[in-house]
């Protein structure tokens, strides 16, 4: 980042002398003194910014979705109903049992990752808002339950996990919390499809306006560029000069952007810790992330300088 | 030097502007060429400058038939010719030095050597005062000297001016005109489109002369005695 | 819409034929035929697009989560234990009769829309995934419930209804779902923030783009400006000419933008039916909507017209 | 009609260009001005059409201060003057048809009235077949003409040309200082800069001579005869 910070000065600088007398790296056209060079590299910086704040949102949303399926979309409970299927009642050790060999047996599978029977407190516990904390429940047969964590979770796995457990007994059942965790993910899926869409559309806006403004730059230097030619300077020496410009324009505006976006979510996330929290429970930028923020400067002057080097060969080209 | 062949030029869909131009100017000539306002003087330039393609005809500059030569040697050959414009072109961002300077920066000249020789020559038309001035704050004549250095500054084998005097009192166009004349006894071909007759008259090269989209050469009475004149 | 559609072409057929010997109202500057109109125009097309989506998008969030909290956040559970605090147990007619009783009261409070106790079945219904279906609950003490819907849900109405319901019976437990509730409606406010937050940040973006750009076009025709000037043009004859061009653009771009957005919404809603279904329950636009839908090509003009206006005033400024 | 009394103008921070410029110009008079290149023609003419304010002195125009009047007033005043710029400044995007127009179209006058006048005013500076045509496609005497024609269109009471000959071949140089003495003898004051001895001398008006700053006013030997022959 500082090394960037440096570079960028540096370029600064070089743009600022242009045209003097001196020095190797000189322009020939009116670029700098340019009107609307402050508000292209405003303009590039305004769309970087969106840019990375709806890539930052996508993956926030990606980190989101990825936390609440790891967290229930893997998660299976079996159930060994209290009530045998011709009606009559297990007792509580005929139940104990069969749990104990469910347990035992889904050990024994790759693809679960653990494993946890519940106890008669647990189920107390889950059923105290409905009957009350103290209530006894010595008299009532209870299910036997076992909360499981699976790796993965896929229609096949589901379905050899039901095939195991049915030779264990006919009558376990299998809970995948399907109905309602199948709204929430829905919701989320829907979430990240609309940020990565958004996303989509900055990004193309961000392209044509680069490449739209700096086309429209070029354009308004078309006499320049011919008198160049007429007085002999080859194709690549007008080139040269307007793509550096275009390249400096794009590079400064994009990192502005790049700074101003980070700086905001920084401070959205110092400003508002307890809500991030909620919706990025663990989100932190990894090393593929910055790579991809890195990226978007680097994109912003790849357009930049393609649109300048492709409008003024294309002036050049009617030129004989 | 330049050698033009049955040569025509239309713009777009319109008639023939020049038809049927056919001369041969020799290394180190001196014309002028004149023609009414509209007659195609400047279009014709425009051929020998190679800012433009004939519609018809064969042009042959520097010994090579333009239309087989690359765009990267065309560049080459336009680094060899002087170019005064009508409208003089300056860059409106460049001093007055960048502007003159710009053709050898563009040949890749050393800083130095560009120094040296811009001062020089911008003493020389007058403007050493004003180097570093922006065009725009400058007198219609200041520009057209400036234009006229920048033609000359890379010494060029061949100088097209076009009116080069059209902004300029009589003085200073006398002395651009001895300028023109010391680079022809060095070997530049010169050609300058102009109406003033004065200039024409005192400096009795022969002339080109525009007519109906055709050409002809004029070469006054007493050019053969001013030619011997210029040797001694 | 079609008024306006047919203003738009109208307008675009004036700007062609400018500068035209004919017609009273032509332009004196090369404002039509600049380089650069069709991208500005583009340019605005896209700002409106994405500032319409962020928008509608706030919108939908907004429609969401009253969906939600309407949904949810009004609905009050009352509970009256099957076991008294002293620690015996409540006989079922016992807890019917506090039920009665309670639900008589309950519907003499005006914050009250709805009231609904359950009964065994449903409380077994509610407990089913727990204990199996056919498990027999006469033998368990079942605590009395009551699921209420409020008009609005403040803290002062949930005081009151503790105090209501503590003169009947002290045991009485008021359930307000909110534990499960709050981080829900954490999320959707976070999202509506956001979504706020990006439409404003949008809207900036294609203020300063709208305007920075009428600016530039205006700064390159200064000379012009200046010719105008010198020959006797009046002021306003100036800044009319070169306002009404601004206005045009914007509005030409502005109202692309528009559609733009609007089609890909109704085409978003088509593709994916369902998921909007659960994005967006009940959204419709309103009238209020739609009126800020279509203030946005009126706010782009204005914007337009006075960045001209101001660019031009201050061009002229400066000549005596 | 034009009255400048103590005048100075300076750039910037520079010298004065124009410095204690005092003379009367009668209304139905006809001056040249003349100096050498950078001697504030130009300057002095921008003055005189309203383009910039003295940086000291008092320029009474029509009988005003210009210094008391107000923007819109100044506007209108301006309406009442014509101007050739030294390097034309047409509208690039507008046909010539057009640039002659603008000064009658600012007037707000009938479209009809416009065609006429300028249709027969573009035939009599030999640019009839050219109406349509863009600034850019024209050469640069034909350019310099339908400035004039735009300076002219309106029947201002000043006319002030500067260099209005520079591009243009003798003949219609001529031809169009026939018009400025036409338009002069229907009342309009005229100021014309230009360096050409021979229309100087052909048309004999008093010269208003720029010399470093200072402007002097020299009536040439034959200019009272000239006069009379005018008049008959
Ligand atoms: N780019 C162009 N497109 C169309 N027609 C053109 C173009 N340039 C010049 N012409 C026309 O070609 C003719 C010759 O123009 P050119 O500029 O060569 O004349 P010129 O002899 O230089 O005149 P002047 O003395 O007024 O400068 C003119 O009638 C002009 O209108
Ligand atoms: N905008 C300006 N800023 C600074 N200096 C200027 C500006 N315009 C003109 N000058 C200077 O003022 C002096 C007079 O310029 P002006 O254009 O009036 O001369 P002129 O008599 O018209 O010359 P020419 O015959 O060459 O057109 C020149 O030295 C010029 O460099
Ligand atoms: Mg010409
Ligand atoms: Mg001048």
């Amino acid at each position: 980042m500082i090394k960037e910070l440096l570079v960028f000065i540096r370029l600064s600088k070089k743009d600022k002398r242009l045209g003097s007398a001196q020095g190797k790296r000189h322009y020939d056209l009116p670029l700098n003194k340019n009107i609307g060079t402050g508000f292209l590299i405003v303009l590039i910086a305004l769309m970087t910014f969106l840019v990375v704040i709806a890539i930052i949102t996508s993956f926030a949303l990606e980190s989101m979705t990825n936390h609440w399926s790891s967290g229930l979309e893997n998660k299976v409970t079996i159930e060994i109903p209290a009530e045998k299927n011709n009606g009559s009642l297990r007792t509580n050790d005929e139940i104990k049992a069969l749990q104990n060999k469910s347990e035992e047996k889904l050990k024994t599978l790759h693809y679960i990752k653990t494993t946890k029977s519940l106890s008669d407190l647990d189920i107390q516990d889950l059923l105290s808002p409905w009957l009350g904390k103290n209530v006894s429940l010595n008299n009532i047969p209870l299910p036997g339950l076992i909360s499981i964590d699976l790796h993965t979770n896929t229609p096949e796995i589901i379905q050899n996990l039901k095939k195991e457990m049915s030779n264990i007994n006919a009558d376990i059942k299998i809970d995948t919390h399907e109905a309602w965790l199948g709204d929430l993910l829905k919701l989320a899926g829907a979430l990240q499809f609309a940020a990565i869409t958004i996303a989509l559309i900055i990004t193309i806006t961000t392209v044509t306006a680069i490449a739209g403004s700096i086309r429209t730059r070029m354009a308004v230097h078309s006499e320049e560029v011919e008198l160049l030619h007429l007085i002999g300077a080859h194709d690549s020496y007008i080139t040269r000069q307007l793509q550096r410009h275009a390249v400096i324009i794009a590079f400064k505006g994009s990192l502005c952007g790049l700074l101003a976006a980070l700086v905001t979510l920084m401070l959205i996330k110092l400003l508002s810790g307890e809500i991030t929290e909620v919706l990025l429970p663990e989100f932190q930028l990894n090393a593929f992330h910055a790579l991809i923020l890195i990226a978007i400067p680097a994109l912003a002057c790849l357009i930049a300088a393609m649109a300048a080097r492709f409008t003024v060969l294309r002036t050049l080209a009617i030129m004989p | 030097m330049i050698k033009f062949e049955h040569v025509g030029l239309r713009y777009g869909i319109g008639s023939e502007v020049l038809s049927d131009i056919d001369f041969t100017l020799e290394p180190g000539s001196f014309h002028f060429l004149t023609g009414l306002s509209g007659a195609g003087k400047t279009s014709l330039m425009s051929l020998m400058y190679l800012g433009r393609k004939p519609t018809r005809g064969l042009v042959t500059m520097f010994g090579q038939n333009i239309n087989q030569l690359k765009r990267q040697q065309l560049s080459s050959l336009r680094q060899r010719i002087g170019v005064v414009f009508q409208e003089f072109r300056l860059l409106s961002h460049l001093s007055a030095f960048d502007n003159v300077a710009l053709p050898l920066r563009i040949e890749g000249r050393a800083e130095n050597e560009i120094q040296n020789n811009v001062n020089e020559l911008l003493e020389w038309v007058g403007l050493g005062d004003h180097k570093n001035r922006l065009p725009m704050t400058m007198s219609g004549g200041q520009q057209q000297r400036i234009s006229i250095a920048r033609a000359v500054i890379a010494r060029p084998k061949l100088l097209l001016a076009d009116e080069p005097t059209g902004n300029l009192d009589n003085e200073i166009g006398f002395r651009l005109m001895t300028l023109f004349e010391q680079l022809n006894r060095m070997g530049t071909t010169i050609v300058i489109a102009t109406h003033n007759q004065a200039i024409m008259e005192n400096f009795g090269h022969p002339r080109l002369i525009l007519n109906n989209g055709k050409l002809e050469i004029e070469r006054p009475k007493n050019w053969i005695q001013k030619k011997i004149e210029g040797v001694f």
